[in-house]
């Protein structure tokens, strides 16, 4: 049923309220640590979003990944974010997070998994090896976007304008 | 109580809690925007204009927080527990120069006491958690604030001495709204022991520079996981009101307070709203000052390690207070017959 | 009377994502109090199988992989292995190559060891001091992206010299950056290192000593503590700093314990002044030529065994590389990284600390858990 | 204070005030450092966050180095479907097919699909592109809330029947017409 005028008001706030204040949980895997610790440096700041790291999953929202996910790391990323309280969400920095990239499982022979996605349910992937601090801010916006349930058109959605679509005849080149 | 009466406490108790959340949303705010520029950098600055709005949103985040499997197994009356000291602590600071809440001679050791059994029953509360963190974290707290009190209880004195008397009329007496005329500015002691009573804040409610790390105030608070809604953000932010009301303390005590010039007072309208509105600015604008110079002292300092900090109380705090205490006496009693 | 009977030492297991951890590895203590009786690490949460992966690709196509073993100090891992590589196949390195390998290698000794002193710094509580470190990192990344196009893995040396030739502008960048850099180590000395709360916090704590050092073969900075020539850079001829070594610059005083967590933050803070002296030298005098060996496109290298050994911001790195005929790629590569002896002396190290220096102790011997379980 | 003996009573009271002395001034060089942040507005001591979404004090893809290593773009005409990017990289994100085209020389490239969540943005395929149609853009705003997003595609799509038709009609039309005299 529609939210009357208060609830939709009420949870619009909220959601401003969650997207605007994120404590995240860093996990630290693999490369893409050092490029999240210069986003939150000076020069990209992350405290400018309200997004602080946190020391315990109780008190965060917010589960960065990076680095690859070895099978027996897997078991404790779950428990992980088991004990972060609801609403949480989940961003994969990086290519290793996101798909596996070079250490995929056909790569390392299944002692990593394919990415986070079998893991934890995942909000942004965040692609890159090791992504760019304005990336990794980039996936910030749009997970905030996300959460307010605003679409995303201010930024692009994917790369499709890559793709030229078939040509017809008059590529036909007569010389 | 006739009802008049109970109306007007319970109006003047609404009146301080108006000006005291306020005061912490700006004392948050101006915390993370100095704290940034110190560090060459901008802070929050996406939420509101220059992130004004930023702690409300830290404020709202946590109201709709669910802890998965936990029916709030803690239940309410633990919450009661940390809130009802802090409560009286109202009560009692005196805010603005129409606002001392319960006007029958209240004694400065009150709220210190008040103050006293706030810091320490959430860290007795964080024990039941079970965690091991939590426990040993919580004993190392419950020690600091010890550490903090007993320099307290000497610069208290120090002013109970000069004004003759620990109640709160006294100590109006004898400062003025000038800043020479505070008691802090009197004498190099009572500039001494006022600085020991800042430290001591900061020692007894653990805020940075003596918060050993986010990991141990983290586990302090951990003792409330089952907590949600409006029951997380008092035990989130608990601490950083009751540093905040230690430090209307401090005003009141040592840096005048609300005193207002002599002709507004005294004029008819002693007691109408443009003045206590003025009077409680006055207060706030000073408490934030304060404030400002811990969050840059906190800034500029890596954050102690208990042994030091116990260290740094025992032997420097509380000898310091000491010795300003009986100098003090020593030339004011020479001094003045 | 019978000794008072001790409380059971408490069991902590810290898992493998813990915030006091530098890493991903797993901690078990036993606590008598407040204090570490007895630790015990549990590597092997990150094994991603490099050194097999490796065996499939080929010269060339290994250059990736080996960034990702340590992202921060990529150009050593490749350092050492295009080294044995050229030692194998006999390529007569150009001297450009050398000099532009030995900038990169200043450069990222420079922003891994910034990473660290800022890591120590904020297990240390001192945010700003965290904040300033990383804001100088940022100038080095923009050098290194300048050069090889990316931050962190940059891929940028291949067996037989370099990938491409240094981009126009960029020594006098690199001087440029490095003045600034060693006018901004006086202002950290007076914020951080002789700030007298910071070395009080730091100061008497996780000592590595002479012994430790030399029964885990230690090296790097804890071995560098005790003597500052422990440093492959010097001795050996491969590595090609010939008088390259600044002399000492001002000495070190006001250390109370040698071999405590401020010792090796001083020496750290100083020997990222020592790098950017020597880029500023070698920036002036870099050779002309070719970058790249002339036989490196067509790789041939013959079947054989090399080793080559470079000193990382982390210590020494040895690297054995062994190829086949017929295949395209190495066929068997061995690395022994510096943290392995690090990870090795945890134990012993962190007995009779603090809790609450947990994290301080860790951060500041530097490990790197990607490093040692590949 | 544990002073040693009484007469070094006297000594530690004054090492005390010594200590005392020592760690107010430190403390007061770091605040000072620190203050500095606070007030001068010298350019080093300003701050220098790049405020990311707004172009102006972020840098924006073109403002980074010309060696930058960003998302990959295939001029798919320049394209000759070798396959080589695909047989080097290392974690193998390249899914190419390619059919008989119109041209008889040339193939015409249906799928070229660049999967960037595998990417490891390296360059060895640039490096090993033989007509140069693959490239380094310096553009890093990749990050998607679902996988498939992640995909990039830049083939030409499979060929229909009415198109081969159409093609050989054409043929025929170029070879009686004459034209002959084009290579």
């Amino acid at each position: 049923m529609k939210q009357g005028w208060i609830q939709s008001s009420v949870s619009r706030l909220f959601g401003w309220a969650q997207a605007h204040s994120l404590r995240y949980f860093p996990i630290h895997m693999g490369c893409c640590s050092d490029e999240l610790l210069q986003a939150v440096g000076c020069r990209y700041d992350l405290e400018r979003f309200g997004v602080l790291p946190e020391v315990d999953p109780v008190f965060s929202d917010l589960l960065i990944v990076s680095g690859a996910i070895t099978t027996r790391s897997a078991p404790e990323l779950k428990k992980i974010y088991e004990q972060m309280p609801h609403p949480k969400f989940v961003m994969a920095i990086g290519s290793c997070a996101c798909s596996g990239g070079a250490f995929g499982p056909e790569a390392t022979g299944a002692s990593t998994l394919a990415g986070l996605s079998g893991v934890v349910p995942v909000d942004i992937y965040v692609p890159g090896c090791p992504p760019r601090p304005e990336a990794i801010l980039e996936g910030l916006l749009r997970l905030q976007d996300k959460i307010e349930g605003k679409k995303t058109a201010s930024r692009k959605q994917g790369r499709k304008q890559g793709r030229i679509d078939r040509l017809e005849t008059d590529e036909w080149d007569l010389r | 109580m006739s009802l008049s009466a109970l109306w007007q406490q319970s109006l003047q108790l609404a009146a301080t809690l108006l000006v005291m959340l306020p005061g912490v949303y700006l004392q948050a705010w101006l915390d993370s925007k100095l704290g940034a520029d110190l560090q060459a950098r901008v802070g929050p600055s996406r939420a509101g204009s220059a992130g004004w709005l930023q702690p409300m949103a830290d404020f709202l985040r946590l109201w709709q927080k669910v802890r998965p499997g936990s029916k709030g197994e803690h239940g309410s009356a633990l919450w009661w527990a940390q809130g009802a000291p802090l409560f009286a602590l109202l009560a009692i600071t005196p805010v603005g120069a129409g606002l001392p809440l319960l006007t029958a001679p209240m004694s400065v050791l009150m709220s210190l006491m008040m103050a006293i059994s706030f810091a320490w029953i959430g860290i007795i509360l964080s024990w039941r958690s079970g965690l091991v963190e939590a426990r040993l974290a919580s004993i190392r707290q419950m020690a600091l604030g010890a550490a903090g009190i007993f320099p307290a209880l000497l610069a208290i004195l120090q002013v109970g001495f000069s004004a003759q008397g620990l109640s709160w009329q006294k100590v109006d007496q004898i400062q003025g709204w000038v800043p020479w005329s505070w008691f802090a500015f009197s004498s190099p002691f009572a500039f001494v022991s006022a600085m020991v009573f800042v430290a001591a804040g900061l020692l007894l409610f653990s805020s940075p520079p003596f918060h050993l790390g986010s990991e141990a105030v983290r586990w302090i608070v951990a003792g409330f996981p089952g907590e949600a809604g409006i029951r997380l953000i008092w035990v989130r932010f608990s601490q950083r009101i009751a540093h905040f009301c230690w430090t209307l303390l401090t005003v009141r005590l040592f840096f005048g307070g609300a005193a207002l010039p002599s002709l507004l007072t005294s004029s008819a309208d002693a007691g109408s709203a443009p003045v206590i509105a003025l009077s409680i600015a006055l207060t706030l604008l000073k408490a934030l000052t304060i404030l400002a110079g811990t969050s840059i002292l906190s800034r500029t300092l890596p954050s102690v390690r208990a042994d030091q900090a116990h260290e740094f109380s025992w032997r420097v705090l509380s000898p310091l207070a000491l010795l300003a205490l009986v100098l003090g006496r020593l030339i004011s009693v020479g001094g003045a017959p | 009377m019978s000794a008072p009977e001790r409380l059971s030492p408490i069991q902590w297991d810290l898992g493998p994502f813990h915030a006091l951890l530098s890493g991903v590895y797993r901690l078990r203590l036993s606590l008598d109090g407040e204090v570490i009786e007895r630790a015990e690490v549990e590597t092997g949460f990150t094994t991603r199988g490099v050194e097999q992966i490796l065996t499939r690709q080929s010269w060339r196509g290994a250059i990736p992989f080996l960034d990702r073993i340590d992202p921060d100090g990529a150009v050593f891992f490749e350092w050492a292995y295009c080294l044995a590589v050229e030692q194998l196949s006999a390529l007569e390195l150009p001297r450009r190559a050398h000099g532009i390998r030995v900038i990169l290698g200043e450069l990222s000794r420079i922003s891994s060891h910034l990473l660290s002193l800022a890591k120590v710094a904020k297990a240390a509580g001192a945010e700003s001091a965290f904040h300033l470190l990383i804001r100088e990192r940022e100038r080095v990344l923009d050098l290194l992206e300048l050069l090889c196009g990316a931050r962190h893995a940059l891929g940028f040396l291949l067996p037989g010299g370099v990938r491409e030739d240094v981009t126009e502008g960029f020594l006098e960048r690199v001087q440029e950056v490095c003045q600034q850099i060693l006018q901004r180590i006086k202002e950290y000395n007076d914020l951080v290192t002789y700030n007298e709360a910071f070395v009080r916090r730091l100061s008497g704590r996780g000592v590595i000593t002479k012994e430790m050092v030399a029964r885990h073969r230690m090296t790097g900075i804890p071995a560098r503590v005790f003597d500052r020539e422990q440093d492959l850079r010097w001795s050996s001829s491969r590595l090609g700093y010939f008088g390259l070594k600044p002399e000492a610059l001002e000495s070190i005083e006001a250390i109370t314990f040698p071999g405590d967590v401020h010792h090796r933050f001083v020496i750290r803070l100083h020997e990222v002044s020592q790098s950017a002296q020597i880029l500023q030298v070698l920036s002036q005098k870099l050779a002309a030529g070719p970058f790249l060996a002339k036989g490196s496109a067509q790789l041939i290298v013959p079947e054989g065994e090399a080793e080559a050994e470079v000193e990382t911001a982390r210590g020494r790195l040895a690297v054995r590389v062994g190829s086949q005929a017929g295949r395209p790629g190495p066929a068997e590569i061995q690395f022994s990284p510096p943290s392995r002896a690090l990870f090795d002396a945890v134990p012993q190290y962190l007995v009779g600390a603090p809790l609450q220096d947990l994290s301080l102790l860790l951060q500041s011997i530097d490990l790197l858990a990607t490093e040692v379980d590949r | 204070m544990n002073g040693s003996g009484s007469g070094g009573f006297l000594g530690s009271f004054i090492e005390y005030f010594r200590s005392l002395f020592r760690a107010a001034s430190a403390l007061g060089r770091a605040i000072q450092t620190g203050l500095t942040y606070l007030f001068s507005t010298s350019e080093a001591k300003k701050e220098i966050t790049e405020l990311y979404p707004d172009p102006v004090s972020s840098r924006t893809p073109d403002e980074l180095p010309t060696r930058s290593r960003g998302l990959l773009h295939n001029d798919i005409l320049k394209c000759t479907g070798c396959y080589a990017c695909s047989k080097v990289c290392p974690s193998d994100c390249f899914k190419i097919q390619t059919e008989e085209g119109p041209k008889p020389g040339k193939l015409w490239v249906s799928v070229f699909e660049i999967n960037d969540a595998k990417c490891l943005f390296c360059g060895l395929c640039v490096e090993v592109c033989e007509p140069g149609s693959l490239v380094h853009t310096r553009n890093y705003e990749g990050s998607s809330e679902t996988l498939e997003k992640l995909r990039a595609e830049f083939g030409r799509g499979p060929i229909s029947r009415e198109m081969r038709e159409k093609w050989k009609r054409q043929r025929e039309l170029q070879t009686e017409g004459g034209f002959e005299g084009q290579p």
